[in-house]
This record gives C-alpha cells, structure tokens and sequence, in this order.
C-alpha cells in the first residue's frame, strides 16, 4: 500500500478541503477520509480569550509528529495521513490543527486520527500561551490529555 | 553541548538557547537539571520543581535519568500543550 | 447550547469544505470539528466494482437519521452536526456520506461522529447494489458493522 | 393498510408498493409477514427467510412481535447497507 504522508509547522491558515481532496482525489481504493480540526475558542474555563501564541520546537515538532505518523501507518492500514500545526499568534474563530486520515476503512481512519491528535496534545512540542483581559499566561497541561493519551498504549 | 529552552522556561531563564559545559559528574539529564538550578538564580526559579520540567535530546523525549553523553542539542521545557 | 443540525438526503454531490464551514464559521466556541467521508471504493474484497446504486425510503431515511442525530446531542455537548447521503448512482472515487460534528471538545466531535456513522451503517434505510464484471447485486449486511453500533448501548 | 417494499424485497415480490387488507387475526408483524408469504410464489420467495427481514412502522423501525394496529404505513427490506 502506497501512503501520502504530509506534516507541516507553518505560521499561516491551512484549507481543510484541498487537504482533504490532496488524499483522495483521483484515487479509488479509500473509503474513508476522517479530518479533525481545532479551532481557538473565544473562552477557556469561563475566561474570554483574546488570542492564543503557539510556540514551538522547530526541528523536533517535524521529527515528534513524524514518529507518531509512522506508528499510526503501522498500527492501521491507512493510504494517507496529514497533520498540519500553526504556530504563531492565533485568535478566536481560527484554525490551530488539523489532521487528515485516508483508509479502506472507517474504523481505521477514525482511529488514527484519534490517536495523531492525542499524542499532539501530549507529545508534539508546542506551548499554547493565552491573551486575556487578566495579561497572559501560559495554558496548562491537562491530566485529562495524558489520559486520552494513555489508553493507545493499554491495548 | 548546546541547551535549549522553551515556553516558561525559557522566560524564567531569560534565553531561548546557551552552550555550557557540565563538569564531568553530570551524567544523566537530572544531572544537567540539578547543575543548571545551580547557575543563578534565574535557573533555579526555572527548575524549581524538577518533576514538571521535560527533556529532549536531539529532537527525541527522553527520561530524567537518561545519560547526556553524545548529545548535540539537549532541551528543557514544561508539559506540551499543543493540539 | 445552540446546536445546528442538518440532515439532507440527495442524489447530487456534497462539498465536504462547504459544510464544514457552515457548521464552525464566525463562531468562537467551536474547538473541534470532525468529519467523515464516505467514498465509493473500487475494489469490494478483490472485487472490481464498476458503481454502486443506492435505494433509499425517502421519509424514513430522514427520520430516522433524525433520531440519531437527538440522541448523538443527548450524548455529547455538540454546537452542529452535519448529516448529508446520497442516493442514486455512485461511480469509483466518488462520496457516498458525510458526517461533520462540531463541539467545544475533541472527543465529543470523535465519538458523535463514529456513533452517526455506525448507526447510518446499520439502522440508516439504505440500500447498496454493486455493479461489477459478474453483474449486479445487493451488497450484504456485516456483522461487523452490526458489533460496531452495538458498542454504543454497552456502557 | 400500506406496504412498502425495498431493496431485494421489491424485486421479488415485483412491486414497490400495494395496500393489502389482512384478515382480523393478522395483529403483528410476524403474522403478516405469514400471510403475505402465502399470496403467491414472488412473496414466498421474498419471506422465505422471515428471519432477515427488517420491518419499520410509519418510518419507525419495529420488533416482528409489535402490533400493526392503527399502521398508516409498514416497509420490509433487507438489512440496511447505507452509510
């Protein structure tokens, strides 16, 4: 099976539909394309958010989201996968990832994306700071992430 | 070796990225953590809780007790919150 | 919570970017969006498939979409869900289904998402005929499909 | 009442749809899936494995046991293959 796999850390938007096309167009052996999308929320905990700045670790954020690319092409027979993360300062309403999953099957793809966007939250190495009407401060990390996370390797 | 420091850390030390050469007793990377608290007070502030603080060595996560010989680049930073 | 939710039934083709977009666009309490496309694969376990036709009960289809859909909102905070099947004739490379979910979090716009799919799979009135060298027929129920829906009452 | 039928229950029996008026002791699904196997060879062929046949009432989909009382409208077919 010949897989497309696509990362990129860019400071600008991305277009989740010529992604989406990028996998499956033109190509008759995929049944299933899952894309996931995260957007900056005006609010976090009740708090309004005035922008995000992600920061990041160039060098090891390609070599981390590749790795966990190259688990999840040997985990699930997928034909292609895309993960895209901005960096930068990003506001409310914005696209801050995305990830694009191409398989024969849907559980594979479904699957796959889920675990690509755990470990993103886990592993890849950006840190979310936050503008609000309190300064800024930088986002915490959650237990309940390492959880999400967690439950790949428990199986 | 070439250090380097993100997010938080890097804001509490004041640099995004330094050379230093550890004495030889500094083998592992808590080693390097506890030797860098050492350096002023900027460093201690950033390290002060030893156990939030992650490590990479040449672009891959590493433990707190892996060695640091051969590394090229080693970095510190806090928990990961991308996504 | 003000949640969008829209089902539509056609024969034409759907624009995955379009319906997206529609669900998430000028709105700042969306964190996540999902989506699912359905695509005609060519191949059918070995099989070459020249197209699928597919049958549907035009106001059942609906409602009982419908139904899924007021129990996926029961389930999980959405903000929008995006339901869109075709019927009719579907060549090779060609979308069948769409799914896009819209949450404040990841794994609601996940787990809604998987759900719809699995219950279009197998409570959805849906009717596949496959087109191949040896002629036409029906395509067959999976148990598979079944076990996968079935997850859904077990916790 | 009115019947629909879909899928490869519709091409044996030959029709889309027909109203049908069974007799009194007709009263659930299961029994007029029974009667309607016994209007010709086309419905014996379409019921021949009552077991795989779905039914829905008023676009609901509905248990062989459940009554057909007050129907407007019932539907057989096949297992679903959508999505």
């Amino acid at each position: 099976m010949t897989a497309i796999v696509t990362i990129r850390i860019q400071e600008q938007d991305f277009d989740t539909a010529r992604e989406i096309a990028a996998l499956s167009h033109g190509r008759t052996d995929i049944g299933a394309v899952v894309s996931f999308s995260g957007i900056c929320r005006g609010n976090d905990s009740g708090e309004e958010i005035a922008a995000l700045t992600l920061e990041h670790y160039p060098g090891m954020a390609e070599a981390e989201i590749m790795r966990r690319a190259e688990q999840a092409m040997a985990r699930w027979p997928l034909s292609g996968l895309t993960v895209i993360h901005r960096h930068g300062r990003i506001t409310p309403g914005q696209n801050i990832v995305l990830v694009v999953t191409a398989s024969s099957h849907r559980q594979a793809a479904f699957e796959a994306a889920e675990f690509l966007m755990d470990y993103l939250k886990t592993s890849a190495p950006f840190w979310k700071r936050e503008e609000s009407a309190g300064g800024e401060s930088w986002v915490e990390a959650r237990a309940h992430d390492d959880e999400a996370a967690a439950r790949w390797t428990r199986s | 070796m070439k250090v380097k420091y993100f997010a938080w850390v890097r804001e509490r030390i004041g640099k995004a990225e330094e050379t230093v050469e550890p004495p030889a007793g500094v083998r592992t990377i808590e080693d390097l953590i506890a030797w860098l608290s050492q350096q002023g007070e900027t460093y201690a502030h950033a390290f002060e809780r030893p156990k939030v603080i992650r490590a990479a060595i040449d672009h891959a996560h590493v433990r707190p007790d892996t060695a640091i010989a051969g590394a090229r680049e080693i970095a510190f930073f806090p928990p990961m919150t991308g996504g």
